[in-house]
């Protein structure tokens, strides 16, 4: 872990005081988002997504296999992050540490618990095929907030992606639609994080504010204003005002997030 | 996951009888094993888990060490016979991602600036697993490091509340778990009321999450109860030893 | 490796030249044997075995599978043991330390080759599917011996476990039993280990003697008095006249040992 | 592997339409990340890749340090998603026969005796691939050297060239790459001609073997001037943004 | 990496401009080649090939199998090498580093590309069932041209390898062949190995030679002059006419060293 | 596990025709490899191995040095081909055991005092194995050991005896082996008879175990004379060189 120079966290809370961020952002503001789908031709979708400088790109493939045994009435979704030494100085080759583990399986929650894919229309013959989607997050450049941006990434890959049922269309029954088709989704919700540095809760955290952050809180909110997921990191705390008051930066947050998503995507 | 399962009656009763702000049986002793520093044997409801405490001791390999405090690793595993069906033995993604959030909620309440480069580490291993391993062993992990003498803020505590058949209620059972709509575990320092660890899945209202937060406080205060219950049994037999 | 000091060495040969131990039991003497059965739920059997401070549970789970190529009329065997991080300050975490492969290699041994499990009555279609038995082995607290511990936690847990006939009803042949019934199993040999520091033996070594013995030799042996296997550890040598001496008293100590396991098993 | 598909038509056109000599389209862009001290993005026909570059910086470990000058240390990788049957992630045997030849390719450019026990990182992501990833790689991580403001003797390049349906072709497309009768993947500094990198597979007589060989080259230059052309852009724009 | 001596390389060098090498041999003359074949017993085929010191046993094994979904049509050939630490104080214990990893696809590449396994013939029931060539190098002495050894020894093991059709009878169609039979084999090509040091060209380097040369250029020729494979290795460069120098030595010398397989061989 | 096949005849001849108390043949070379410091290779009856030696050398990684003497580090492996059905390569559960209890046998009698912080490093290959590598490759190691000149009590040897047909006889064969009552692998010091190596599988009365393990006593002795022939073997022709 980087040892961060005192005089950094000095200047951004000293900002903090009168208001201020480093970028000239306000507390609850985002960066810029850029969500570009159908980027790679190779995967069955695609999108990169770009929230200020930090860049990912998520691809998506679907594969024919095997439901798991306790339930096989439902496709398998299967996500991966990887943390590659492009994407910044510190992230080393090899296998994924713990933090790409804890990225991959919140992004991989916000999609299963919230039943944005329709895993039960991945069936095609119950208990034995069904079709299988593989997300794979690659991190391309990190400068803060990679939740979000993989989570936006992986939604936005997601919305786009067909079903390659004329690829496969010899190991498919007689009676299966032969011809490619959307991947059955629903309305998705949508990722907001926020860190904490001494008592000042800043949204959409860039690298310099998140490597300084006592606390994160990430919150999922769907388009009624419910709640569908939430994780909290880094060996800070919150109060329970603290984390009300990031539930209500994710819903407003979410609602802008959530129409630029639709708009990219065509829905 | 759906399921034809009645969770919750009419009148409010769970699968195992409980009342929606009941929670299962708990069990705690301090100091059960004899090489570790620390260490705490802990059942809930069907959960069984025992945690070990070592340091502070020098971190390794040494690229780990912080210069200015401690580090606190703990590491959560599950036994291959804890579940139904056999899991390999050795670390999954799974219990990657508990450990780190374990070691994240712990690091907060040790005095880690007293230690320089040391590291203290918490051994969590489960060894029956029926739904709120992760609030059982935090709240185990919190036993053992005041058995160990690991100079703390405060206990850390754990709890999960939930949402099955439309109901928020406290401490999720197995079926429960697999069928509710929500799962919502917290972890907090009981004294000062800050929130440690937090994680939510399914679907809540905001009003059912602040109803859910708050029950899963309370019972976080009530575990806690129980950790300090413990601890002073432990001392009172060590004392009692002593005399004899 | 710890390097050990000279000075505690010398104490306990010191001791052991006026017949004594550090914990005043005799050479051939164990520490306090606790054997308790059905720990753990989920197990199809376990047992928690104590000897002195030294603590083992062990957990079976019987599943089903198919047998070996080479052994189309035998249910499988396999064994793992873990030195958690736990038990000892000096066991690190990760993948299995040649000292726990060769404690899961001799357990595994005393089980398999004394054929202490009935593995021809593991068979439900010959070739086919069998079941298969999974010894799990956890230590939790290393106060030496961790020998004889794994292995008598083992035949306590298997001796009390039953096969799950009823929860794999459906995937079993249709004249096959459906109700569990218990693994089928014979009179167990028992482990007897000892060690050699300088010129004395002693058995059931403690942790503090184990780290400075010299040579270590485990006997099991069974009811009839023959020996069932044997395994020499550690960078010292056994005259044949040692070698005699600790098989003697393997016998002895493994007719005590017998008696207790049966008694808490209930056999 | 042989294949009934005519892969060049007797009037010398390929699948694609391309003549023998004739390049796919190429497109290079420098600068495209913000926390890699240099980057670059390329597709060459149907292939997409990234290359960034970290360093000069502290070889680690440290025995891999050389104390007489710094270690170039490529990391060639496939997305998982970047074929049609999807890779497993991570290295596999071929990317680090790659990643190999690479490092090697780029090692001899770079002024490596300016920074001894300094290690020079380049990371290569292929993100869509479509034959000849190793030649786009290369070509990508030239640019993205200079972009970092690595110190180079000159701008390595490369180009494969092949033999299809008996004829010595430049710059093998997906099928000729698969059905094709040989392909020769050359990496030069376009300065001195030196030959950086060469590989071979396939069945090409001496004579052919020297057309390739010539075409490969000659295609390399081609490729070297959009290099350039990029890291021009690159500058002007920068250039442009100072002026504003 | 071996820091060298520069005065071993000035030493080298220096004799290399009065037109020597070390060993006394001129710049394009190999070392002695022995090749034995049928080394080993339990392998279905195996050979062990000296170059100078340099030693390699390569040990065939041939196993039923599937064939790769895109090839149903062809037996499967795998290639390992192992730089096991009993050939070169340099290497260590453990999984396959990045140098066997290129011998290994170097070769596998010379025997696959080239065609000199007809995989084809190892079909058994097309889409089904095929024969699976391992070929696994073992590098018993390191004394430099790895490469050369392993690809002679690969072409040498394979050359005299059966199909243990006999022993896997009971799983093989009843139309096939029940009797051992040699492995279906085409005239092969032949790797032969330069470095250059300062502007010398020198084949088959020995140990000291190739630890301080420049660049390497393995090609492969077959018995009509073709080249059938080249790899360049090493951080150093080749100009054009340096490359044709060794095609030309890789002809005359991979002649005579055909000349000597096809006689141990007995072909 | 039981069989029909009968392993010993009445008269008390054995499947390949040897007595009971009869070894295989053994044949053993040293000096046999050019980069080790000490090697060895060696048939024994259908084994074939080959033990070479590095060493005294620093013992990497550092926190494996003992500051009082040398560690001995045997590694036992088989090779893919050495087996009916290939091996995956690389070491498995029965290598990293057998690989310990070498290790821990020749620590015994190589002068490990003399060279603090150092290893010694043992590589045991296993071309072909039919029943007793593990002796065979002890042995070999044994001879590779003097051939380094590394300072020794003596020269570690090893031979099993078993039981079979409910005889007890020495050096089991392959069936003998997987089809026998018992085995017992044994290594002495020759010298002075000190055990260094004992592992018994299978079913013995005490009586019987007496009688194997004389027998296997009996066995090392007689190996260990052609252990030193082969020895004195390759110094009388190294003699020979020096002379000419």
């Amino acid at each position: 872990m980087t040892i961060v120079p005192i005089i950094k966290r000095d200047y951004i809370t000293k900002l903090a005081e009168q208001g201020k961020r480093i970028d000239g952002r306000s507390f609850d503001q985002y960066r810029n988002i850029e969500i570009e789908t159908k980027v790679v031709n190779k995967a069955e979708g695609s999108a990169r997504v770009k929230i200020g400088h930090t860049q990912v790109l998520v691809g998506i493939k679907i594969d024919l296999g095997e439901p798991f045994a306790d339930s096989p009435n439902m496709g398998v979704l299967s996500t991966t992050a990887e943390l590659i030494p492009m994407a910044s100085p510190d992230f080393e080759s090899g296998p994924p540490r713990e933090d790409a583990i804890e990225l991959a399986r919140v992004v991989d929650r916000g999609v299963r618990e919230s039943q944005v894919v329709d895993v039960e229309k991945l069936v095609i013959t119950p208990g034995e095929k069904v079709w299988i989607v593989f997300i794979d997050i690659h991190i391309l450049d990190y400068d803060g907030n990679l939740f979000d941006a993989a989570s936006l990434g992986a939604l936005a890959a997601l919305s786009t992606a067909t079903i390659p049922a004329k690829r496969f269309s010899e190991q498919l029954p007689e009676d299966y639609p032969k011809e490619d088709f959307p991947l059955p989704m629903s309305e998705p919700p949508i990722s907001c994080t926020a860190v904490k540095i001494n008592d000042f809760v800043f949204f959409d955290p860039c690298f310099d504010e998140e490597i300084i952050a006592d606390v994160r809180l990430t919150v999922a909110t769907d388009n009624n204003g419910d709640i569908r997921a939430m994780q909290k990191g880094l060996s800070g705390s919150f109060t329970k005002e603290e984390i009300q008051k990031v539930i209500k930066g994710a819903l407003d947050n979410g609602q802008e997030i959530r129409k630029q998503l639709n708009q990219s995507t065509g829905k | 996951m759906k399921s034809d399962i009645e969770l919750i009656s009419s009148e409010g009763k769970r699968l195992d009888g409980r009342g929606p702000h009941d929670l299962r049986k708990i069990k705690i002793e301090a100091g059960v094993l004899h090489r570790a520093d620390g260490s705490c044997s802990l059942e809930w409801g069907g959960n069984k888990v025992i945690a070990a405490v070592y340091g502070p001791r020098e971190a390794v390999p040494r690229h780990t060490q912080n210069p200015l405090r401690a580090i606190v690793q703990a590491r959560y595993n599950m036994a291959a016979f804890s579940v139904e069906d056999r899991k390999r033995p050795g670390p999954d993604r799974r219990s990657v991602e508990i450990s780190k959030v374990i070691s994240e909620a712990l690091e907060k309440v040790v005095l880690t600036e007293q230690f320089p480069r040391a590291s203290i580490d918490v051994s969590i291993e489960v060894l029956d697993a029926e739904a709120g391993t992760r609030c059982a062993g935090l709240t185990a992990a919190g036993v053992a490091l005041v058995d160990a003498g690991i100079p703390m803020r405060d206990i850390p505590v754990a709890c999960a509340a939930g949402k099955i058949g439309g109901q928020v209620v406290l401490d999720l059972g197995k079926e429960e778990d697999n069928f509710g709509d929500a799962d919502l575990p917290v972890a907090i320092s009981p004294r000062t009321g800050e929130v440690l660890l937090l994680q939510m899945d399914g679907h809540l209202t905001v009003d059912e999450f602040n109803q859910a937060f708050d029950l899963a406080v309370k019972g976080c205060h009530t575990v806690s109860e129980i950790q300090k219950k413990a601890i002073m049994q432990k001392y009172q037999s060590a004392a009692a030893e002593v005399q004899e």
